[in-house]
């Protein structure tokens, strides 16, 4: 049945959002069933369409990439074992749509990655920082922030 | 007054040539009063906290004299040292009166508690009437310093007070209206003299019950602490109180609970009236039975919520205790 | 908050984040007219302190004491969660004793959890007594876990394809004395609270969260299981031992505070039987699995695992590139998700409510801001 | 009419559960004290009690550290340094400084497992304050030599 929901799902993903990005995957190592690789102007359309099918947003993170941001959003549904991780590569600095208005967990999701990544989200009600101070100025999960030792960092040998 | 026998004669004699046998009394009665109302809050939050304590399966205070009995005096004389501090933008005259108004109307109503036959500071004709007078002002000054206090937390409280204590004294009225008519008298005396036979609790069991409800309510103690609810309101009124101002609305909440459990004891069963002891120990053994039981509903309940408790006043107690009222007055006339 | 909205009526409530219900560091922003709410802004980050960028800068063998202490509450399971995230990742078999070892102990966490949960929620309501009856049941777990694991909160138990040490005699014994004590405890609980008539009304209807609501505010755990969707990731997507246990998944349909609370109280059953059939079944053999590299690498890659911690969902999302460090570690907390919903749900309740409704979600403020 | 019946048995039936209620404390208040007096009672430590690290003492005072230094790379929060030199009698290399600062250590114990030589185990002392931060900074192998003249 979980196996069922997943093709149908996984077909009818292909067929709006370009089949040759959708992937399945390894779910015993990987923990997800389907991987979509997307544009970030379809992230909203993904949204309304996850939303059509009863699922619910797991979460939305972000892989800093170097010079671009990977956003990654995962989507579960709770009468079957079916999770899609659809990721956006997102050139720093560029804003991408908000999905607060399908999936209003995305409110603070979206507050999160800004908080830690810096990605902006367009259209989003209240993009502030959500856990950092107001006045902090830096992203620190970005991979070019060092920790100083006036926030209690210091050098680590690994 | 055979109580007062035991001071020497001459000073006794010298004092009331000097005072008058009446305002002698009084003198007396106001140092007794003072002291007495320490030492029963002292005990009493001792007693409070022993049986929360033993009711938690914890041991309660147990390191400042025999059994801890010395814990409140210690946590008192600790207040004393505390520094009396007066937040800027409070309104200070008010915030300042508050504590001292309520425990006043608290000391007047000593005046009127029948420990004994006779041993009374003064047996008014409307005793009964005095002390739900009094007890009306506290929340007066409950609301003076909640608002004083210029706290949103303290705000809410006064306002949580004056609500509950306008709901709540209603069938507390009642109910005492229901002995009232049985006895004949709003003084103390005469009341437990009626109870010759045959305790009020046994003729009025439904009006001690709302007594007693109403009590708990009327004195802010739990499951009714709504007013200082402390995981909603921080502390209520008092949040914006420190050293002894605290211990002040601490002192008052104790002696609330010891004269309206004198109240009731006076009401509702046989006051002093009791086999071989003499009567004031029959009178504070059943206060302190009533006052237990008060504080063991405190640590057995959760709180009602602001508008579930004004249900509760609205639609169960007052109706009960009207109907309650009229039924004892029908059944009188028919019995008389 | 718009100051321009400020009218005569209505007026600003600062609750936290120095308040005796918030449970932790959390500051609601209330606007309130009287007693009634008219708008909530929850306010987190005062317990920040970075797991997500410490986990860029350890090993995985050194980031595994930082998990116990996002949600302290159910420290083993979130120690479980990372174990399981990393096994999965390197393909890693663990053996059956330790599997069993695992579960018993996850679930005496979620029972120790869900009872502090159980006490600090009728403190909230105004009775302190279950408190205290709840932390005397829960020192018992406590000790049970500290014979095994060596600590008390932050248990750090598990480890790559095992846990740390064996258990001994006293700990099994332990366990059986625990059973049925907490078994005659529940009763008690039921008698002075579950049917108490002023906690049945201070909960009853207060907060009630439609299943469609709690789906688009993606909510999970006993929240979820309340409003009547049986989503419980470990029926959903069994790890470990569970899909060899015989269990039930408490789903109540009302979603309203009491069936919260319910959830969670009948979930302490369910645990109860968990473990008794995995004591019955415990096999012996070792506890660790051989041949675990010291500096464990997964290979480059997306990897997400789920996990049931006692308030939900817990998703650990690692972006790894192949070396001895995580290129990203990222926690989906159940919290999040469940606090997410309160500025939804407050206004039109009064404040006493909103201390109820806060204290029903169970969250628990470091985990939200990690 | 329906209305009134319902209304006394709620009445009724909130009273009857308000008192089973006081009948459980009255029960409990009867029933044994649980808490421990602590500073006069002391609850026995477990086995595995994860408690601050100290130096495993052999005979004569010694210890096994051979300052290889897998537990400070190994250390989380990055607290222990340890220095060792090679005495001309034995062959091996031996730890002479192990500087630990407990006032930052969080107890993980990542550091006994690693040890290859088995040099670090649990201590019992859990009563660990002090006036200041710098306290928490400990050589182990002195305090080994302290305890252990």
């Amino acid at each position: 049945m979980s196996a069922d929901f997943c093709q149908r799902l996984g077909r009818r993903l292909g067929q709006r959002l370009g089949a040759a990005a959708l992937g399945q995957a390894d779910y015993r190592r990987q923990g997800y069933h389907l991987r979509l690789e997307l544009a970030p102007d379809h992230l909203r359309e993904l949204a309304a369409m996850m939303a059509e099918e009863g699922c619910y947003l797991e979460y939305i993170t972000a892989v800093d990439r170097g010079g671009h941001l990977e956003l990654a959003y995962v989507f579960g549904r709770h009468q079957e074992a079916c999770r899609l991780l659809a990721l956006a590569a997102v050139p720093k600095g560029q804003g991408v749509l908000s999905i607060a208005g399908v999936f209003p967990a995305a409110d603070w999701q979206e507050r999160e990655v800004f908080d830690m990544l810096g990605q902006r989200f367009i259209g989003h009600p209240n993009l502030k920082r959500i856990l950092l101070p107001e006045d902090a100025d830096f992203h620190p999960l970005l991979r070019d922030f060092q920790a100083g030792p006036e926030l209690g960092g210091d050098e680590m040998e690994i | 007054m055979a109580w007062l026998s035991n001071i020497p004669a001459t000073v006794w004699e010298g004092l009331r040539a000097f005072l008058g046998p009446l305002a002698l009394t009084m003198i007396v009665g106001l140092l007794l009063t003072l002291g007495w109302v320490q030492v029963n809050a002292l005990f009493l939050v001792w007693l409070e906290r022993k049986v929360a304590g033993h009711i938690q399966l914890r041991i309660g205070p147990k390191e400042v004299g025999p059994f801890g009995l010395l814990q409140t005096l210690v946590d008192g004389v600790k207040l004393l040292g505390k520094e009396l501090i007066t937040p800027a933008p409070v309104s200070w005259p008010l915030f300042v009166l508050s504590p001292i108004l309520v425990f006043a109307p608290v000391l007047v109503s000593f005046v009127v508690i029948p420990f004994g036959p006779g041993t009374q500071i003064r047996d008014l004709n409307v005793g009964l009437m005095l002390i739900f007078a009094f007890g009306g002002l506290g929340v007066l000054a409950i609301l003076m310093g909640g608002w004083a206090s210029n706290n949103k937390y303290a705000l809410l409280g006064a306002i949580r007070s004056v609500a509950q204590n306008v709901a709540y004294e209603i069938p507390l009225l009642l109910s005492a209206m229901s002995v009232v008519i049985m006895a004949g008298s709003l003084s103390f005396q005469a009341i437990v003299q009626a109870q010759e036979g045959l305790w009020y609790v046994f003729c009025q069991p439904v009006a001690a019950l709302l007594y007693l409800v109403g009590a708990t309510a009327e004195t802010n103690r739990a499951p009714f602490d709504i007013p200082e609810a402390e995981s909603e309101l921080v502390a209520g009124f008092h949040t914006e109180y420190s050293g002894m101002r605290f211990a002040l609305f601490f002192l008052a909440e104790y002696t609330n609970m010891f004269i309206v459990a004198s109240v009731a004891t006076a009401l509702f069963f046989g006051g002093w009236r009791g086999p071989f002891w003499p009567g004031p120990w029959w009178f504070l053994l059943k206060v302190y039975l009533l006052i237990f039981v008060v504080i063991w509903v405190r640590w057995t309940f959760p709180r009602l919520r602001f508008d579930q408790l004004m249900n509760f006043a609205w639609k169960y107690m007052i109706p009960i205790a009207v109907l309650n009222l009229m039924v004892t007055a029908v059944v009188l006339k028919i019995v008389r | 908050m718009h100051r321009q909205a400020l009218t005569e009526d209505t007026f600003y409530l600062n609750l936290g984040p120095q308040h005796p219900s918030t449970h932790g560091v959390l500051r609601l922003l209330l606007r309130l007219d009287g007693e009634r709410i008219v708008e909530c802004q929850p306010i987190l980050g005062y317990s920040h302190r970075g797991h997500e960028h410490m986990a860029q800068n350890r090993t995985y063998l050194q980031f595994m004491p930082n998990p116990c202490r996002m949600d302290y509450l159910s420290g083993l399971m979130y120690n479980h969660a990372y174990c399981l995230a990393l096994e999965r990742a390197c393909g890693l078999e663990v053996p059956a004793r330790a599997e069993h070892l695992r579960v018993i102990c996850a679930e005496l966490n979620r029972i120790s959890s869900h009872l502090l949960w159980f006490g600090a929620y009728l403190m909230d309501l105004g009775a302190f007594t279950p408190f205290l009856y709840a932390f005397d049941d829960r020192e018992d777990i406590l000790a049970i876990l500290g014979l095994a694991t060596g600590s008390r909160l932050t248990y750090s138990y598990c480890r790559f394809g095992g846990v740390r040490d064996d258990v001994g005699q006293d700990f099994l014994e332990g366990i059986r004395a625990f059973i049925p004590k907490m078994r005659a405890r529940l009763k008690d609980y039921d008698t002075l609270v579950t049917r108490n008539v002023i906690f049945v009304n201070r909960t009853q209807g207060v907060g009630v969260i439609s299943p469609e609501l709690a789906r688009a505010h993606a909510l999970t755990g006993p929240c979820l299981r309340a409003s009547g969707v049986g989503y419980d990731i470990r029926k959903a997507e069994p790890y470990g031992l569970y899909p060899e246990l015989d269990f039930d998944i408490p789903v109540r349909a009302g979603g309203d505070c009491l069936d919260r609370y319910l959830v969670r109280v009948l979930e302490i059953e369910q645990s109860l039987r968990i473990i008794e059939q995995a004591m019955a079944r415990l096999p012996g053999g070792p506890v660790k699995a051989t041949g675990v590299p010291q500096f464990i690498t997964p290979p480059p890659g997306l990897y997400h695992t789920s996990y049931e911690t006692a308030r939900g969902h817990l998703g650990i999302f690692l972006a790894a590139d192949g070396t001895r460090v995580p290129y990203r570690l990222k926690f989906r907390v159940p919290s999040f998700g469940n606090l997410g919903i309160l500025p939804k749900l407050l206004p039109g309740t009064l404040v006493a409510d909103t201390i109820a409704i806060l204290g029903s979600m169970d969250v628990v403020m470091p985990e939200i801001d990690r | 009419m329906n209305a009134l019946l319902n209304y006394v048995r709620e009445v009724i039936g909130g009273t009857w559960s308000l008192a089973t209620g006081m009948g459980v404390t009255m029960r409990y208040m009867f029933k044994p004290v649980t808490t421990v007096q602590y500073p006069r009672q002391r609850l026995p430590l477990p086995a595995a009690f994860r408690g601050p690290i100290e130096l495993v003492r052999l005979e004569g005072g010694d210890h096994r550290c051979v300052a290889c230094g897998e537990c400070f790379r190994t250390c989380p929060s990055g607290v222990i340094k340890v220095q060792g030199h090679k005495s001309v009698a034995a062959s091996r290399n031996q730890g002479r400084f192990y500087f630990i600062d407990f006032a930052r250590c969080s107890l993980c114990g990542l550091c006994v497992e690693v040890c290859p030589e088995g040099a670090l185990r649990f201590s019992r002392d859990y009563e660990q304050c002090g006036l200041s931060s710098l306290v928490g900074v400990q050589d182990l192998m002195a305090k080994l030599k302290e305890e252990h003249p």
